[in-house]
């Protein structure tokens, strides 16, 4: 069997992807060394040239990421920290979401970046960001954001695949904290799918990322006191499996969504949009949210941080109430 | 150094001396009038209330069709910008595709209705699709020669831009990259003077624009943008020369943007009507015509048979894109995401 | 009495502003000749150095404003048209938004981004976007977008007298499109503070910009069939007016949010989530939300344009539906 | 043109030859080793698991000693890097308030505790808050330059980064928008080999940084970053130069990452030991130490007690921040926005 960390499978589905397909190469700052969290280490020996470090400048990695994926190839493209990838939103906002659209599918662009993100490191204001809102707002674009190694590999591989530009959102805080067996785990290799990962009768908390374990363990908790959570791993942020949300929110007439990044216009702010109006008649209780306060960043000392993040206690304590509603 | 290139003082002139043949220079006067025509009348048909926006290139048209024509039609790629109707032209755009981009028209090429005028794009013609946004396809031009590299195409790729966007972030990180990784890229500069009000020396602290690659140890040239001859003799070259792994290019065609900015635009307000009269003398157009009859190169009557030809297709594009069919309001929700087939 | 257009409004409060304060100064491109949207007429004449043409480079056009807003000065920087904010997007979002966060208010930033935004006006995909959403996720920045010109003369005053960073957003379609006698009309002086401009006890629209406009004739009709519906002019989008929100949404127990942007992560997700997280209990219906459909951007052609954009007849129909839940 | 400046070989030398004051030399030698010992004990303190994160200046402290004592203290601003504890230093922060910013303690007037270590910020010392983020600070530094342009104040502004960070589309349009208003900035790099793992030939294709000035027309110089002197001899005239209106100078201090990238960081995997080695011989600190020894400018002791003087400094100033008071929790949910008081 192959137990593996989140590290383990993003780089081990690098180079099977690599090996399968020559038109992969990968381009960002410090692959060539297997970049700052070693995704990447041991393919610029294996590859060669089709590893590649790129200068300090995000939007150069995006947009010369465009006109490879324009010319044929598949560029698989490393923000380092995904803090830094705003310098690229106008390359990704302006041009890559719109490639397919303005052309009527005539130009595409099959190109994924990826980019380690969350809080939870030390990282301070400007290593621990959570982006997913801002391009989860751009259609046109696709948005992953796993939370077990078995989907990192499937989804990895599948945003490889897809022919539009993938944003592959990898947590930090779970790089080397979550492993599992990928032989024999579930895992999802279709875009756009969330999965129910627990069933539970009592009220369903919707998740992704770290904060979906957190949710998990905290559905744990819950289940010791007689409370059983549904949790909804969404997988995919953007575009939303929306057939998933509203059953399961159905499914138990109380939603809770936890995201870790700041609240006000955050993903789920959405989410519970969608349940208000399509799911208005099953709900017994309102939709309740945890995320991270309205504040411009993480901060950096340890107390605020933990402060500012989400964890397993303040989501079982927000799901105790909602199911006391 | 950015190397000056001015038409030598010339007696007695023979077609050798232009190192075209007479089929490339009559192409290049077709060209250059083919897209001061259709602009023309897209202008008419904006004043008639046909089309909500033209935005032109009139007085670039040499420096356009003179690149444009040192590039393998079909191979090499270009990333050009709303002004490089001529340069379009030469790659196979014909006069009503055109105007079906003029109106927005279903049929389209380039933007299917869903894109502005003069946004171009073309996959077969290796034209790359453009947004609004300036300067934003000089990155993808250096991806595209990247990718073209590393499949060691012989592949080059010219990219245009006026010289205002010379001021953003993405030209540095273009003409950066294609540095370092010597790559098989034109980044071609059109100075016609202005930023829609504003005169060059707002935003370029150096004498040129070609001076700019000089941070980045890439060869330029300035040259004479009301030339077509001069521009197709300083592009090929360098195109020539990126080819054979040479690396990339920067070249700065000074021409002058003969019109306001765009439809939308009155340019009395910032523009000295004297400046602009002592441009028109130097009208690529007149230019071209009066040197190669002069040069009798062309006779007369030839050059007016071109001109007949001319005004001939802009009057059937412009009836025939009329009458095609207009999108549907449902198209607005096609091709969000590529489907695989 | 003064009647003046949203354009007359802003120049005129420009100039006074300027007039009254000698740090205020204007950067942007071809602010010297007046804009494109002739915003700054006359002010170079009149001011000479203090209304600055800047280079073709956004992410400079904020970035100066920000050193120049932390010595003491108050820029006004103008963004020709807000679809070439992006490449801004990392000088606000990464800078602007945290200068008083991280040094615990003893640096600021008095400083105002001015954007002319929206659709409706042939301009395609990179001249008709909403930007809203992305800077309405960023704390630590304020966004608003008045309706009136009245409302537009006092809270672009506000907005400059303001110490933080404010996106200032004008939407292209009303600036001559829209009179108002500004002496006589109801001005909101603060921030962060909605209005209810249309009582109503039947059902609450929510909007802002042209679609408060399209609203609120939409409420007319509606009137003469009998429906009596609420108008609220949210004016700020960021830090939104929740006390206002909720008070609205409770006092008729249906709420229809609109907006031009596109629907998916848009402001309306966040607006209806407020609502369905506060209120409850008081709802009677589904949320609804009016809003673009979710492709990359507004398409060119007038047919695909009008379809794109939310009118008084989609509001008037969904409000029916509402009414009649 | 860049102009190289290395330390002239010199026969008998005298105090006058160094055009600085024995209190000045005195200076730099106490900043340069007050820096580096801060940074030891700071490594120290994360390999005990006492402080996560550490990023530190060794090898950079005559290039940020010697621009800084080029400055006026509390009049010119800084906009400085990460790696800037030098010039910090000089600027008047204390041993303390450094240890404090390591840890991320509520009285930090840097950060207070909401910014990573080495992330500088004091207003009334003139030093411009900081990112993460690379090089948005060069644009910082032009607008406030703007300002006292606009104001008449004679300010200049000195902003520093690293070489790898001059590849980002701001450091472009810092640059042309200096040097298009001919601003009082100065745009000191300190060039030490290594972007992280990259080294600097991976995204600067041409000899020195100091060759970027040349697209921008803005005066440039290289100097050796391990020459204290040398650097301040060449910092000083660009900075009075600015001060008179000479616009904005662009220099580039050759210097080198002693240490790896940060406390995070194996330098094994990339960097070959035998450069490394190289690199050390030519310490800045040894360098000077030796030189205004052999020169007879300070006697050994002189030197020995500013050692023992810094190093009391460092150990109350470690102890003592250890025990300061840490953030509140509820902390993070101050200052989001300014109230006008
Ligand atoms: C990023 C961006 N900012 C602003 C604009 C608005 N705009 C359109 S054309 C133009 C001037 C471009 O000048 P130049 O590069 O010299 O090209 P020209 O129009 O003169 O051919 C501006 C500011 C834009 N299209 N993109
Ligand atoms: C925009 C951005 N991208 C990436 C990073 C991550 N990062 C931190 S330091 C660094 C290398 C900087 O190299 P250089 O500019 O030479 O400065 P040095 O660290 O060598 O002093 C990188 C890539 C960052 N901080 N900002
Ligand atoms: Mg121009
Ligand atoms: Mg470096």
């Amino acid at each position: 069997m192959a137990t593996m960390t989140v590290i383990e499978a993003v780089r081990s589905t690098l180079d099977e992807e690599m090996a399968r397909d020559d038109r992969i190469f990968l381009l960002g700052e410090d692959v060539e060394a297997g970049g700052v969290f070693r995704a990447t280490d041991g393919l610029h020996a294996k590859y060669g040239e089709r590893v590649i470090d790129s200068p300090l400048a995000e939007s150069s990695i995006i947009g010369i990421s465009i006109g490879a994926a324009h010319y044929g190839l598949r560029p698989v493209a490393e923000i380092q920290f995904a803090d830094f990838i705003h310098s690229g939103f106008d390359q990704l906002c302006s041009e890559a979401s719109r490639w397919s659209y303005r052309t009527n599918g005539d130009s595409f662009l099959p190109m994924v970046v990826r980019a380690p993100w969350g809080g939870g490191v030390h990282g301070g204001q400007h290593h621990s960001q959570s982006i997913e809102a801002y391009y989860s707002h751009m259609p046109g674009i696709k948005v992953v954001a796993p939370a077990f190694p078995a989907d990192f590999r499937s989804l990895l591989k599948a945003s490889i695949l897809d022919p539009n530009p993938v944003l592959f959102l990898e947590h930090k805080r779970i790089y080397r904290l979550i492993k599992q067996d990928v032989d024999n785990a579930p895992a999802e290799t279709q875009l756009s799918r969330a999965r129910i990962t627990r069933p539970g009768a009592d009220l369903t908390i919707i998740a992704y990322g770290f904060m979906l374990h957190e949710s998990l363990s905290a559905a744990e908790t819950l289940a010791g006191e007689g409370i059983d959570c549904m949790v909804v791993d969404l997988l995919t942020l953007n575009p939303l499996d929306t057939e998933t949300i509203l059953e399961s929110a159905k499914a138990t007439g109380k939603v809770l969504v936890v995201h870790e990044d700041t609240l006000t216009g955050g993903l789920g702010g959405e989410i519970s949009a969608i349940i208000a109006e399509h799911a208005f008649e099953y709900l017994d209780a309102p939709i309740r949210r945890i995320a991270g306060p309205d504040v411009p960043a993480m901060p950096y000392h340890h107390a605020m941080e933990e402060f500012f993040m989400p964890n397993r206690e303040k989501i079982a304590a927000a799901a105790r109430d909602l199911a006391a509603y | 150094m950015a190397a000056t290139r001015t038409p030598k003082t010339r007696s007695k002139v023979t077609i050798d001396d232009y190192l075209l043949s007479e089929h490339q220079l009559e192409e290049m006067y077709y060209y250059m009038l083919l897209a001061r025509r259709l602009n023309e009348r897209m202008l008419a048909m904006n004043r008639q209330g046909r089309a909500p926006f033209v935005i032109a290139g009139a007085g670039q048209e040499a420096a356009q069709v003179g690149a444009a024509m040192a590039l393998r039609k079909g191979e090499d790629y270009v990333a050009p910008y709303y002004r490089d109707l001529g340069v379009n032209l030469v790659l196979g755009m014909t006069a009503r595709e055109a105007m079906l981009n003029l109106l927005g028209k279903r049929d389209d090429p380039n933007g299917h209705g869903k894109q502005m005028p003069a946004h171009w794009g073309h996959r077969e013609r290796k034209v790359v699709t453009q947004s609004s946004v300036v300067t934003t396809q000089f990155l993808h031009a250096t991806g595209i020669a990247l990718a073209a590299k590393l499949r060691k195409d012989p592949v080059v790729v010219l990219t245009s831009c006026g010289e205002g966007s010379t001021s953003k972030g993405d030209f540095h990180e273009s003409l950066n990259f294609a540095a370092v990784h010597k790559l098989p890229v034109i980044f071609f500069v059109e100075n016609n003077g202005y930023a829609i009000t504003e005169s060059t020396e707002k935003s370029l602290p150096v004498e040129n624009v070609a001076d700019r690659a000089r941070g980045y140890g890439i060869q330029s040239a300035v040259v004479d943008g009301m030339d077509c001859v001069a521009v197709y003799q300083t592009v090929r070259p360098a195109v020539d020369q990126a080819r054979r792994g040479g690396g990339p290019f920067l070249i700065e065609a000074r021409c002058y943007r003969l019109w306001p900015h765009s439809s939308d635009d009155d340019d009395t307000r910032y523009r000295p009507k004297k400046e602009l009269d002592e441009w028109i003398k130097k009208d690529p157009l007149t230019l071209f015509r009066g040197r190669v009859e002069s040069d009798g190169i062309f006779p007369k009557e030839d050059l007016d048979e071109i001109e007949q030809r001319v005004a001939e297709e802009v009057r059937d594009a412009a009836q025939w894109a009329m009458m095609q069919p207009d999108p549907e309001p449902e198209d607005a929700l096609t091709f969000v995401y590529k489907e695989l087939d």
